[in-house]
């Protein structure tokens, strides 16, 4: 009999798949293909949520093997988050792509099956409970966004395309290997069943260094963020947005699930290392922010620190009440795809307006693209973490995991971000009512693209109020709790 | 027997080192072509033999597609020989 | 006759230090060309180490795929490349020095090229390369004594794999874990593929090569070999239900075909460069993602063929992947949107 | 077969020799060498290892998974060489640009 999540879960990956065939062959109907796509592809990832609420976690044997021979599909409450989140994201993005590429219509045949193999690698990656189909969902999703990266062509978008293409590659590399050494110690690439057979010793350690040390690359943490704000920046900004608020978010999933899967209890140190690590990204990548001319690179370097945030947990976890400062990064990473999304689409409707991204040169944009910088502004309160945003809801978690185990330091490292980040947004707030010397002649902006971003921003801020429902969705399948039977 | 196959994949394999040496070296463009393709032959060679020596038969189709790929290498090495060959290779006679 | 026993540790070690010392010089000889040639030579040598490993499958992979197209698409990049493209040759160029005005201050060792480096003071330099030359052994002595630790008997899923065997549709065991087992994989290893094809059209490199007229004997040559490599490949689809060969290896001979008919000037007909092309390289991904979920209908899991069909089902899919892998690989090296 | 070792053994040294010169060489051709070289490596580990079943017959799992990382090796490759010619018809440069897109 069919498990009843499986025709969705099929959807998820085969619906995106598909689509991106269909645009390849008929390059001229794209924009219908892709929209008709998203709107499917959201519906499956909707339905999903009741299922697993009534039914728990969902774990598919694809082809009836089952592992470790097959590979399966897991589903529990943190993949169901990420796959909503992408699912929100990937709408507001793919409603703002037709009129944008209306401007670019050389790129929008490439941009549409691109970004649908994208989607299908993300909610593939979301699915998988196999580490070696992971890696191959790894390279399509690295693959694909080096390619979306360079879509806009040009010196700098190639120069940082290319560099991002390597580092892409170098970290699914690391971690194949480290797949590798852990196959042919436990026979399986099962990651539950590899949960269940590994144990403390130079082996673990060795994947452990490998695999993170790809994937902290891929997630461009401090020190690995060098080549984030080019890829980021240079893109076009539908681009920039998926980039931001949902690639870096693949490989963060992974490397929180093989920490709370397998590796959770190897090593005491990596923890406090990664947390310091996460640290400085907090304050370098939000300083940097502040010093940046450009709109979109302003927008990319608090990518860097807000991927900083994501790492706080790790110091947390093991300690009194850890698991809410896994609840806490989640939801961080959630409003932070919402939010950034928001962000850098609003920054592509600033940018067919004014033709230009200088911060300094906004010229009374309030005034004449209200909507836009609305969304801005928005998306902005959640990066700060004020209330009632998503973002705040984060915050909240992860200061109150700091404060019940004394870590000051760590929550001074938090709301010093959010002053930070307050700063930038502000700046930019400041310019956009502040009339420059010579007036700026600004073009029409089409308002499905105003519109998506402003939705999107929105989005983030009502991220806060339902929590009271995003929070039991995530306790589905208990992935923050302790595998029973793993050595400790 | 089983050594003397051993023996004999030994000797090819030096003969092949020994030929890749010569397409390092050079000195001329017609060394480096005929020590490539006298590579894709022995390599082949090797295949064979070790066909015998791990009574995999399957090696055999490894050994054609190799022989038939050498072309490709050497259609491509003559085409590029032909549009340009760095300067300063160490082929100034 | 002891020394006989040694033999075959013999051939593993000139074919260890063989593969080290190819690769060492692909990747530090100045010239770029000889780089290349040493790294198709490389990729010979890594076929016979997986012939030596009993690995015949990937053997038969390597050698059309390592060596033949990653080589031939090497060898179209760099003739593209000016003939002046020399690597660490003389002294930095003019473009060079452009180059490394904007180096930024507080990069890490990853970010570091030699070059980059050039403007740094040298006793900074050495301790970098001292530091990474450390960190890069350390490395290596542990991964060498995991792999050390590793080894001791196991089969691993060897018993798994032979148990189902019989209801995988094939006799070999590598097809029915790369077509059944383990199929979804290779799914989207497909669609990897096709993905990097739309990824290089997306940036529109037209290719030269080939616009040249061809050579008389190339012409001949290739008029001789592509029909016997097309040959080669349908043999390579139907053995593979029982020995090694199947969809993969048939496609890189095929790819490899395409490869060298488009060297000796030969062009798609106008009439089949555009969409009937696109079919061709989206089928196998199609036909494979349709049988998988036509099978959801008949009450079976995703990918899950019934027994009774399976060996159909996966012939059906290996003859479509075959077709598009070619084709795929084959508008890789052209470059350039047809 | 314990001499099979050896190649195994040659994959780590061949890992570490590609990430030495992916980090060291600034030619971007030959950056993309590199990483064919440390995949190559990673193979020959994942594959080499294979070899050490008791009955002779290698796990046919592991050579599958060989045979899947080469094609995406090989899709991986030819997408770098494209960007490396884009990016050589748009700058004139083949090595990257530090500076970071300011």
């Amino acid at each position: 009999m069919l498990p009843s999540g499986a025709v969705w879960t099929a959807a998820l990956v085969f619906t995106p798949l598909l689509a991106a065939l269909a645009c390849f062959l008929a390059p001229r109907a794209a924009n219908w293909i892709g929209l008709l796509a998203a709107g499917l592809t959201t519906l499956a990832a909707a339905t999903m949520v009741p299922t697993l609420m009534t039914d728990g976690p969902l774990r598919i044997a694809v082809g009836g093997w089952g592992a470790p021979l097959g590979i399966d599909l897991y589903a529990d409450g943190l993949s169901a988050v990420l796959l909503l989140m992408t699912a929100v994201v990937g709408l507001g993005v793919s409603a703002f792509a037709p009129a944008y590429f209306g401007a670019h219509p050389q790129q929008r045949p490439w941009f549409w099956p691109l970004w649908l193999i994208l989607w299908a690698a993300l909610n593939g990656l979301y699915l998988s409970a196999d580490l070696f189909n992971l890696y191959v969902m790894l390279e399509l999703l690295g693959l694909s966004a080096a390619a979306l990266t360079a879509l806009s062509g040009g010196g700098p978008a190639l120069n940082a395309a290319m560099r991002y293409l390597l580092v892409s590659l170098l970290g699914s590399a690391a971690y194949l290997l480290g797949v590798a050494l852990l196959y042919h110690a436990h026979a399986t690439v099962d990651i539950a069943l590899l949960g269940a057979r590994i144990e403390p010793g130079m082996l673990a350690n060795a994947a452990l260094a490998v695999m993170f040390a790809g994937l902290m690359l891929k997630t461009a943490l401090f020190p690995f963020h060098f080549w984030l704000p080019p890829a980021h920046a240079g893109a076009p900004a539908p681009v920039s947005a998926l980039l931001s608020a949902l690639v870096i978010k693949g490989s963060f999933y992974l490397l929180l699930r093989l920490w709370l899967d397998l590796f959770g209890d190897l090593s005491r140190l990596l923890p406090e290392l990664i947390g310091v690590l996460g640290a400085i990204a907090v304050l370098w990548g939000a300083l940097q922010a502040l010093q940046q001319q450009r709109l979109k690179l302003m927008i990319a370097y608090s990518t860097v620190a807000q991927v900083g945030y994501l790492f706080l947990a790790f110091p947390l976890a093991g300690g009194l009440n850890g698991t809410t400062a896994w609840r806490a990064v989640v939801y961080l990473a959630l409003a932070h795809g919402l939010a950034k999304a928001a962000m850098f689409l609003s920054a592509g409707a600033l940018l067919r307006f004014a033709h230009h991204d200088r911060i300094a040169d906004l010229d009374r944009a309030v005034h004449r693209l209200p909507l836009t910088l609305t969304a801005f502004v928005l998306a902005g309160v959640s990066i700060m973490g004020l209330p009632p945003s998503g973002g705040f809801v984060g915050k909240w978690l992860l200061l109150e995991a700091a404060f019940q185990q004394d870590r000051w330091g760590l929550a001074v490292v938090v709301l010093l971000g959010g002053v930070l980040a307050a700063a930038y947004v502000f700046k930019v707030v400041g310019y956009a009512f502040t009339p420059t010397a010579i007036a700026q002649e600004g073009g029409s902006v089409p308002l499905s693209m105003q519109w998506s971003a402003l939705l999107l921003a929105l989005g983030a801020i009502l991220l806060g109020f339902a929590a009271p429902l995003l929070l039991p969705l995530l306790e589905v399948g208990a992935p923050f709790e302790p595998i029973v039977g793993m050595p400790s | 027997m089983q050594y003397f196959y051993f023996a004999l994949i030994l000797f090819l394999l030096l003969t092949l080192v020994a030929g890749l040496w010569r397409i390092r070296r050079g000195p001329t463009p017609a060394d480096r072509m005929l020590a490539a393709q006298l590579f894709g032959t022995t390599a082949a060679a090797i295949l064979l033999v070790l066909a015998e020596v791990s009574d995999a038969p399957a090696l055999r189709d490894v050994a054609l597609v190799l022989a038939l790929l050498a072309a490709i290498t050497v259609t491509a090495f003559t085409r590029r020989a032909r549009i340009s060959l760095p300067p300063g290779d160490d082929d100034a006679r | 006759m002891a020394w006989l026993t040694g033999l075959p540790l013999a051939v593993d070690l000139v074919l260890g230090a063989t593969l080290l010392w190819l690769a060492w010089r692909a990747l530090s000889s100045p010239d770029l060309f000889q780089a290349v040639a040493l790294f198709i030579a490389f990729g010979v040598i890594l076929g016979l180490v997986w012939a030596r490993l009993d690995a015949i499958d990937i053997a038969l992979a390597e050698i059309p795929l390592g060596a033949g197209v990653t080589g031939a698409l090497l060898l179209a990049a760099l003739s593209q490349l000016q003939p002046a493209e020399v690597d660490a040759r003389a002294a930095p160029s003019a473009t060079e020095a452009n180059e490394h005005q904007a180096g930024q201050p507080g990069q890490t060792a990853e970010t570091a090229d030699a070059d980059e480096a050039q403007h740094k003071p040298a006793v900074f330099r050495a301790l970098l390369a001292a530091v990474m030359g450390l960190l890069l052994f350390a490395a290596l002595f542990s991964l060498g004594l995991v792999t050390w630790q590793l080894w001791e008997p196991s089969s691993g899923l060897t018993q798994q794999v032979n148990t189902h065997l019989p209801e995988s549709g094939v006799e070999h065991p590598v097809t029915a874990v790369l077509l059944n087992f383990r199929g979804y994989d290779t799914l989207l290893e497909i669609a990897v593929l096709l993905l990097a094809l739309i990824g290089v059209w997306s940036l529109a490199t037209a290719s030269n090569l080939g616009d040249t007229t061809p050579e008389p004997v190339l012409a001949a040559l290739s008029r001789l070999l592509a029909p016997l490599m097309i040959l080669v490949a349908a043999y390579l689809v139907w053995v593979g239900a029982h020995a090694p060969g199947g969809a993969f290896q048939a496609g890189s001979v095929l790819g490899a075909a395409g490869v060298l008919l488009r060297l000796s000037g030969w062009r798609l007909p106008a009439g089949a460069a555009g969409w009937p092309l696109r079919l061709v390289l989206a089928l196998g991904v199609a036909v494979f993602a349709f049988i998988g979920l036509a099978v959801i209908g008949l009450g079976e899991p995703l990918l899950g063929y019934p027994t009774a069909w399976a060996k159909h089902a996966i012939l059906v899919i290996e003859l479509a992947a075959t077709l598009s892998i070619g084709a795929i690989l084959a508008s890789l090296f052209i470059g350039g949107r047809p | 077969m314990s001499s099979v070792l050896v190649l195994a053994l040659t994959g780590a040294g061949l890992t570490l020799l590609g990430l030495h010169a992916l980090i060291v060489k600034a030619h971007l051709l030959r950056k993309i060498l590199a990483l064919n070289v440390i995949s190559s490596g990673i193979f020959l580990l994942l594959a080499g290892l294979a070899a050490r079943t008791p009955g002779g017959e290698p796990d046919p799992v592991p050579q599958a998974m060989v045979l899947t990382g080469i094609v995406v090796a090989v899709a991986a490759t030819a997408l770098a060489l494209a960007l490396l010619l884009a990016l050589r018809s748009a700058t004139g440069r083949t090595r990257l640009d530090d500076d970071n897109g300011q």
